[in-house]
């Protein structure tokens, strides 16, 4: 398990975030290099993301829940999936506030566990593969339907 | 030797050795293996044969809720997959060599219901190519529900710890008390006792070069079924399988020319090869697997993992040391494949190199979520020399005597030998203190301890190292009885056939299963000195074959003892050859036996070398014109001969847990001189050398190299070389990346010598070796014990990485606990 | 181990290989494949079509300047870096970096550019580049752009080489009479580093720039500006690198792996630093490491 | 061209001496190619990462691991395996001789990966250092010797060649 954190801001005004981040079908669209989502209900939902690297993509078979919400300011959301025979399991808290400059605060926190070969493999690199995923997701979620 | 005490029948030694035995000939392998031509498992191949790939858990500890194969199957080129649940209805439970409560485990081939280690396999597919497999085995679904996971071998015991097998009801596998002498009076008389908290034997493999693998062939037609594997033990394989899928002994076909490489590691894939049986079955196909290095790694087996709490070491003033009272936990990870065995091998070497009268062992065998342990390289044995040495060691410090004086004083003395350890194991020969002699020569101990003082306050530290060790060899496989007395075991042995062909040709055949240790070499040139022909003219054949070769159920290479029960046997039927030739000889010779001597392969009366017939006069009279031969004389020769070398031993004893253990006892003493970064902690080797005793040595060179290559496991296993998990069960050094094999920067030339006893118990005075006893281990913590501050910790850990060594240089600064104390009358 | 469905494209050209790399979202630049194809072996990642730029002359030379400062293919590998008489006297760090990099093999085959875009942390041309000064050019459809290394560097496996585009040459500046030095301390004598430091320090006493960067201690190489400050308008002393080096590893936090605790990494990082300063100021003492 | 394994591509490839023209899938490596295509199983595989040195063959001259290295990239290129060491059958040539004399090989695995690496360095460095013979090795990892045999017999091979 690595643990990580990290922090950003994003231009998008903070509730026009919380909308993305709160919407199954729209957080799920912000995934990196996403391909396919399906929106259970309102707290579920599963995607296929492709992150990408120089190295190539990482197909990544993925079922979501959101935890827990605070409207406008907290969200907590599990994932776990498949990354052929590995597993991936993440959680992740993201906390929002308004930008002293304008814009969005994000703040978060979490830990990822890859399981099987790729755990080992990816060991020094997951916790800031992760990282940049959040951040990825967040700059998409602040252009989305911008 | 010591008063009238005879341990074992006499032996005879065989005098006819010496022309080419004790020479160091060039190897007969060398040429097909230097020229890219051996025959290793993954090089062989059968018409229609398929691909497997395993599907394998990525949970150290789940149950396994379903397994769909459909998608995986529904690929082209796909011909069949095996799954757990399949698995659970084809194969009955292993047969468990341990007692309850181990004893109830139920193990299957592949993970049937749950997954107890990452990397178990779960699945397997079978396809057209290996690609194809591979691609297909990403479409098996497996869902899985995970369980709490244990991963430490002592606080695996606790209640609250998962547990692995509910048939067993806790994680303990096995627990024995060993005792002998009497500690508690030793430990209340002694004028000081030393006391260590922890000491830790760490998880590694030789991992050989070759991995596993194998082809396998059920015929449907004759029943019969063909295991083209490199297994280093395959009678020991088939006793497994055997009863687990229903076929005999006698339907199963085992073979291997040339294996990369075993190290004990092989001994345990007798899983995976019950899994491909049952696929070649169902598939109706010969099917072939080559293991990855990761699943290697992660899933074929790792040493024993031990952990020993709460030493006690009662010491005289004079530095005398009585012995030692000690907790051990070995970790035999998910389950018990060649386990429990370990609980008892170490005791054959119960007081390592010394004269310890009182040693009490409470040893505990449990049960985590990590890869299943196998024989390694000095098996169960350098654990336990391990804490030995560093017990002579942390006495040396604490109590202020010259470690070298210390281990002078307390050896066994060379007129002592035989030696009659406290649990009645024999120590055939040995000068201990004359090789300890030998090795500080060869570091040049003065100049070392000068560069030592002189490295003061120059950032570097400088410490010299001792590592003392047995390669006990040739062993008793009666006790297993120790463990369960219920086991039919006991004794040990090996066959060979050695035969006249047709034209005169001499042909060796053994129940060994070689991978570089030289034995058609070695076999070649007894059977030479007893023939009296030249090594050259002697064809061993290559390899094992179950069908074609010789075999008894104790066949394979293992355990130190090739030299001892091996060429006991090639002796033997050699001799009995022998015997035959001249026999024929005489008669066509017109001679008495007598008047016969055997020389450059003719058989010639000694009185007129004249007078001689060839071999191939011999072989062909018998085989295609023995009407010309007395009828009695025709009818008692076969010239096609088979011997089974027995060592003389009795079944030990399960309520003492005393007997002859093993049969010769080779030593190793290692002496080395290291630099330690005192900014960084990293270690550097600046000279290590070996001193070696086998007893007498029938090729010097392939000894050395032995002791060389035991050299190279033990130094990368000591700096390097160490499975780490996570508290999830996740193995962190899945490949070669993270597992830093040694490579040639990495492993020091090795200053060698050698000196000679050889042993009164065998028929050619050698002694097994080989495995090496893991000398560096013990060397490297000593020295880096021996370059460390006042004050520091004691060196507690088998793996010293430059974090380790850098934390224990910084102990002695934080005046912490050292884990240690010493309490004095 | 067995790589899963791909495609290969050589192209004969830049231009070409700019072409099919601007072809398909999953196509990769593949060069010596010395890291790429390890990855593709244990399906860590997917590529959809592998570009070979391997033997395109236009990305492999090493042209010494006249003013000392070097411009080097990215397809040159570490054997051609490591044999370079030129390279070896404008930037010897350079090529002997390349000397000591893994092995003969990985070295007849393995490339500087292939290196500088696996941005791995461990790597070992990242902080050197860094360091260096060096500009990293990148090619694609509209043509090529400079980065500065120190800008180059974005994530783990994670470049300023944009989709379809490919990193063509690294330009180093003169030395000058500048020192450098290259500390890395390793998984024994020649695996993972758990810690690397390049210094780069202009001429002039006192010191009038410096360049201190890490390696190991966080996804990207790191400056450690504490340290430069320290340097800068000090003596070129022994003492000055040491007091420096030891600043370097302020306000890290490294991750740790099977082989070293952030911790420890962290402390290794300013021993690595200081080594590297006493090496760029002349001051240079033997390294610790068996057959170095 | 695309098969069930992705695409496939023509190259013609010489190995020892001899020229190849065939198809090959774009991801298959050139040591699966080298031993199951062509049948030549000396060359070995030890390792899924480049660490092992076991698939080392010789191609446009220089030491290469096959295992990193995909088949349709050996395209155009000479490569030399073990196989075309040493005269015929049973020729041993300087350095296996070498290898023989001094025990440097024990179950054999590793051997032709080592043999060939001391062939590229003794032709480069006639006359190596210890310390330059086991800096060259490291790509190349044996279990059984601890190197110290086949650091003497490259050694021995050297001042043979010399």
């Amino acid at each position: 398990m690595s643990a990580v954190s990290g922090s950003s801001t994003v231009a998008a005004e903070r509730e026009r975030l919380w909308e993305v981040l709160s919407d199954p079908a729209r957080l799920g669209a912000a995934l990196p290099g996403v391909n396919d989502v399906s929106v259970d209900d309102s707290a579920h939902f599963s995607a296929v993301a492709c992150p990408a690297t120089a190295l190539g993509e990482t197909r990544l078979q993925m079922e979501f829940e959101i935890l827990e919400e605070r409207r406008g300011e907290y969200v907590r959301i599990a994932g776990s999936g498949l990354a052929g025979e590995n597993r991936i399991e993440l959680n992740v808290e993201l906390s929002l506030e308004d930008a002293a400059g304008g814009g969005t605060a994000a703040r978060w926190r979490g830990d990822v566990t890859l399981r099987g070969v790729l755990g080992s493999l990816l060991q020094r690199g997951i916790g800031s593969i992760f990282n940049e995923q959040v951040e990825a997701v967040l700059a998409a979620g602040a252009s989305d339907g911008s | 030797m010591s008063g009238e005490t005879t341990y074992y029948p006499a032996v005879e030694q065989n005098e006819r050795l010496g022309a080419y035995s004790g020479q160091s000939i060039p190897r007969v392998e060398d040429k097909r293996l230097l020229k890219g031509q051996g025959a290793f498992v993954d090089d062989l191949w059968m018409h229609r044969q398929g691909h497997v790939h395993f599907v394998r858990s990525p949970y150290a500890h789940a149950r396994i809720v379903s397994i769909d194969v459909a998608r995986a199957e529904a690929q082209p080129g796909v011909y069949a997959t095996l799954t757990g649940e399949e698995v659970g209805v084809l194969q009955q439970p292993y047969f468990q060599m341990g007692p309850e409560p181990g004893g109830l485990m139920k193990d299957y081939c592949m993970a049937v219901g749950k997954a107890r280690y990452m990397g178990e396999p779960v699945a397997a597919v079978l396809a057209e190519s290996a690609e194809l497999a591979r691609d297909a085995a990403a479409l098996v679904e497996v869902v899985y529900e995970p369980l709490g996971v244990t991963v430490d071998g002592v606080a695996t015991i606790e209640a609250d710890a998962p547990v692995l097998h509910e048939e067993i009801g806790s994680n303990v596998a096995w627990q024995g008390v060993y005792d002998y002498g009497d500690v508690d009076w030793a430990l209340e008389n002694a004028d000081h006792v030393v006391r260590i908290d922890r000491l830790h034997f760490h998880r590694f493999s030789s991992t050989p070069l070759e991995t596993t693998g194998a082809l396998v062939n059920w015929d449907p037609g004759t029943g019969v079924v063909e295991f083209r594997t490199n297994n280093q033990m395959p009678m020991f394989a088939a006793m497994f399988i055997g009863p687990a899928i229903g076929i005999g002994v006698d339907h199963m076909q085992f073979s291997s020319q040339d294996i990369g490489g075993g190290f004990g590691i092989k001994i345990t894939s007798y899983t995976y090869l019950t899994a491909l049986a049952l696929l070649s079955r169902k598939a109706g196909r010969p099917v072939k697997w080559s293991e990855s290095r990761w699943e290697h790694l992660a899933a074929s087996a790792h040493g024993n993992e031990r952990t020993f709490l709460d030493v006690e070491v009662p010491v005289m003033s004079d530095g005398t040391i009585l012995g030692f009272k000690v907790r051990a936990f070995d970790d035999a990870g998910a389950y018990l494949r060649y386990e429990p065995l370990g609980a008892v091998i170490w005791s054959q070497v119960v007081p390592g190199n010394y004269r310890f009268k009182h040693v009490r062992v409470d040893y505990t065998e449990t049960l985590t979520n990590k890869c299943p342990v196998g024989p390694n390289r000095g098996y169960s044995r350098l654990q336990h020399l391990w804490l030995i040495e560093r017990i002579v060691d942390i006495v040396a410090k604490e109590l202020g005597f010259d470690p070298v004086e210390l281990r002078k004083l307390n050896y066994i003395q060379p007129e002592e030998f035989p030696y009659e350890t406290p649990n009645g194991c024999i120590y055939d020969s040995g000068d201990y203190p004359a090789m300890l002699e030998r090795v500080l020569e060869l570091i040049d101990y003065r100049g070392a301890r000068e560069r030592q003082r002189a490295a003061a306050g120059t950032g570097r530290r400088i410490g010299i190292g001792i590592g003392s060790t047995l390669d006990s060899g040739t062993n008793n496989f009666g006790q297993s009885r120790i463990i369960n007395s219920a086991l039919p075991f006991s004794g040990n042995g090996e066959a060979a056939v050695v035969r006249l062909d047709l034209y005169g040709e001499v042909t060796v055949t053994i129940g060994t299963t070689p991978q570089g240790q030289g034995h058609e070499t070695t076999a070649a040139q007894v059977t030479a000195d007893i023939l009296g022909m030249s090594p050259d003219q002697v064809h061993v054949v290559a390899g094992y074959n179950k069908a074609a070769n010789t075999y008894v159920g104790f066949s394979g290479t293992y355990a130190s003892q090739f030299a001892v029960t091996g060429l006991g046997a090639v002796m033997g039927a050699a001799e009995k050859l022998r015997g035959e030739i001249v026999k024929v000889g005489a008669c066509m010779l017109g001679a008495e036996e007598s008047d016969i001597e055997l020389a450059g392969g003719f058989v010639r009366l000694a009185a007129n070398p004249e007078a001689a017939i060839p071999f191939i006069g011999i072989a062909a009279t018998v085989f295609a014109n023995v009407a010309e031969l007395p009828g009695e004389l025709a009818d008692s020769v076969t010239l096609n001969c088979r011997h089974v070398y027995r060592p003389p031993f009795t079944v030990p004893d399960h309520e003492t847990k005393r007997g002859k253990l093993t049969l010769t006892y080779a030593s190793q003493i290692h002496a080395a001189v290291i630099e330690i970064d005192e900014e960084t902690g990293q270690v550097k080797i600046l000279d290590y050398a070996a001193v070696d005793e086998c007893g007498r040595k029938i090729n010097p060179k392939i000894v050395e190299g032995q002791v060389h290559g035991a050299t190279g496991h033990g130094i990368g296993a000591a700096l390097y070389e160490t499975f780490e998990y996570d508290a999830d069960g996740q193995l962190r050094n899945a490949t070669f990346m993270d597992y830093h094999v040694a490579t040639a920067l990495d492993v020091p030339d090795i200053r060698y010598d050698d000196i000679e006893c050889p042993s009164p118990f065998t028929p050619n005075g050698a002694k097994g070796m080989g495995e090496g006893g893991g000398a560096p281990l013990s060397t490297i913590c000593s020295a880096i014990e021996d370059a460390l501050p006042d004050g520091a910790h004691v060196v507690f850990d088998t793996h010293n990485s430059s974090e380790r060594v850098y934390d224990l240089l910084r102990s002695a600064a934080a005046q912490g606990p050292r884990g240690v104390e010493v309490v004095s009358r | 181990m067995l790589l899963a469905a791909t495609d290969y494209v050589r192209p004969a050209s830049l231009q070409e290989a700019i072409d099919e790399l601007g072809s398909r979202r999953g196509a990769r630049v593949l060069a010596g494949g010395q890291s790429l194809i390890n990855v593709l072996k244990h399906r860590a990642a997917a590529v959809e079509l592998l570009v070979d730029v391997s033997r395109l002359q236009e990305l492999r030379f090493i042209d010494v300047r006249a003013d000392g400062s070097a411009r080097i293919g990215a397809a040159t590998t570490y054997g051609e870096l490591e044999r370079s008489p030129e390279l070896r006297a404008s930037h010897a760090i350079v090529a002997d970096v390349a000397a000591g990099t893994v092995d003969r093999q990985v070295r007849a085959r393995g490339t500087i550019g292939g290196n500088a875009c696996f941005a791995d942390p461990a790597s070992n041309y990242p902080p050197l580049l860094v360091a260096l000064g060096a500009e990293m050019e990148v090619a694609g459809r509209d043509g090529t752009r400079s980065v500065a290394a120190e800008d180059f560097f974005l994530g783990l496996w994670r470049t300023a080489v944009g989709p379809g585009e490919v990193l063509t040459a690294i330009t180093l500046p003169a030395l000058g009479g500048a020192g450098v030095g290259y500390r890395s301390l390793q998984i024994a004598a020649d695996s993972w580093a758990l810690a690397r430091a390049a210094a780069w320090v202009a001429p002039g006493d006192p010191v009038t720039a410096a360049r201190v960067v890490l390696g190991c201690v966080a996804a990207t190489p790191v400056r450690a500006s504490a340290a430069e400050s320290k340097l800068v308008g000090g003596p070129r002393t022994a003492e000055a690198a040491t007091a420096a080096g030891a600043l370097s590893s302020e306000g890290l936090d490294p991750p740790s792996d099977v082989h070293a605790t952030g911790g420890y990494r962290r402390a290794m990082a300013a021993v690595m630093a200081a080594r590297a300063l006493r090496d760029a100021l002349g001051f240079g003492e033997e390294v610790v490491s068996n057959g170095r | 061209m695309a098969g069930e394994g992705g695409a496939v591509h023509a190259i013609e490839v010489t190995v020892n001496g001899q020229t190849h023209s065939t198809a090959v899938e774009a991801r298959r490596l050139l040591v699966h190619f080298i031993r199951e295509t062509l049948g030549l199983r000396g060359t070995h595989i030890g390792c899924d990462s480049g660490n092992c040195g076991a698939c080392s063959v010789i191609c446009d001259g220089r030491l290469i691991k096959s295992c990193m290295m995909l088949a349709v990239a050996a395209d155009g290129c000479e490569i030399e395996t073990i196989e075309s060491i040493g005269e015929g059958a049973d020729g041993l040539d300087p350095i296996q001789e070498a290898f023989r004399e001094h025990h440097g090989v024990q179950c054999g695995y590793c051997t032709p990966g080592i043999v060939l690496n001391a062939k590229t360095l003794l032709a480069e460095n006639p006359d190596p250092s210890e310390a330059e013979i086991r800096r060259a090795l490291v790509g190349n990892i044996c279990r059984c010797t601890g190197y110290v045999n086949i650091v003497r017999s490259i050694q021995a091979a050297a001042e043979a060649l010399r």
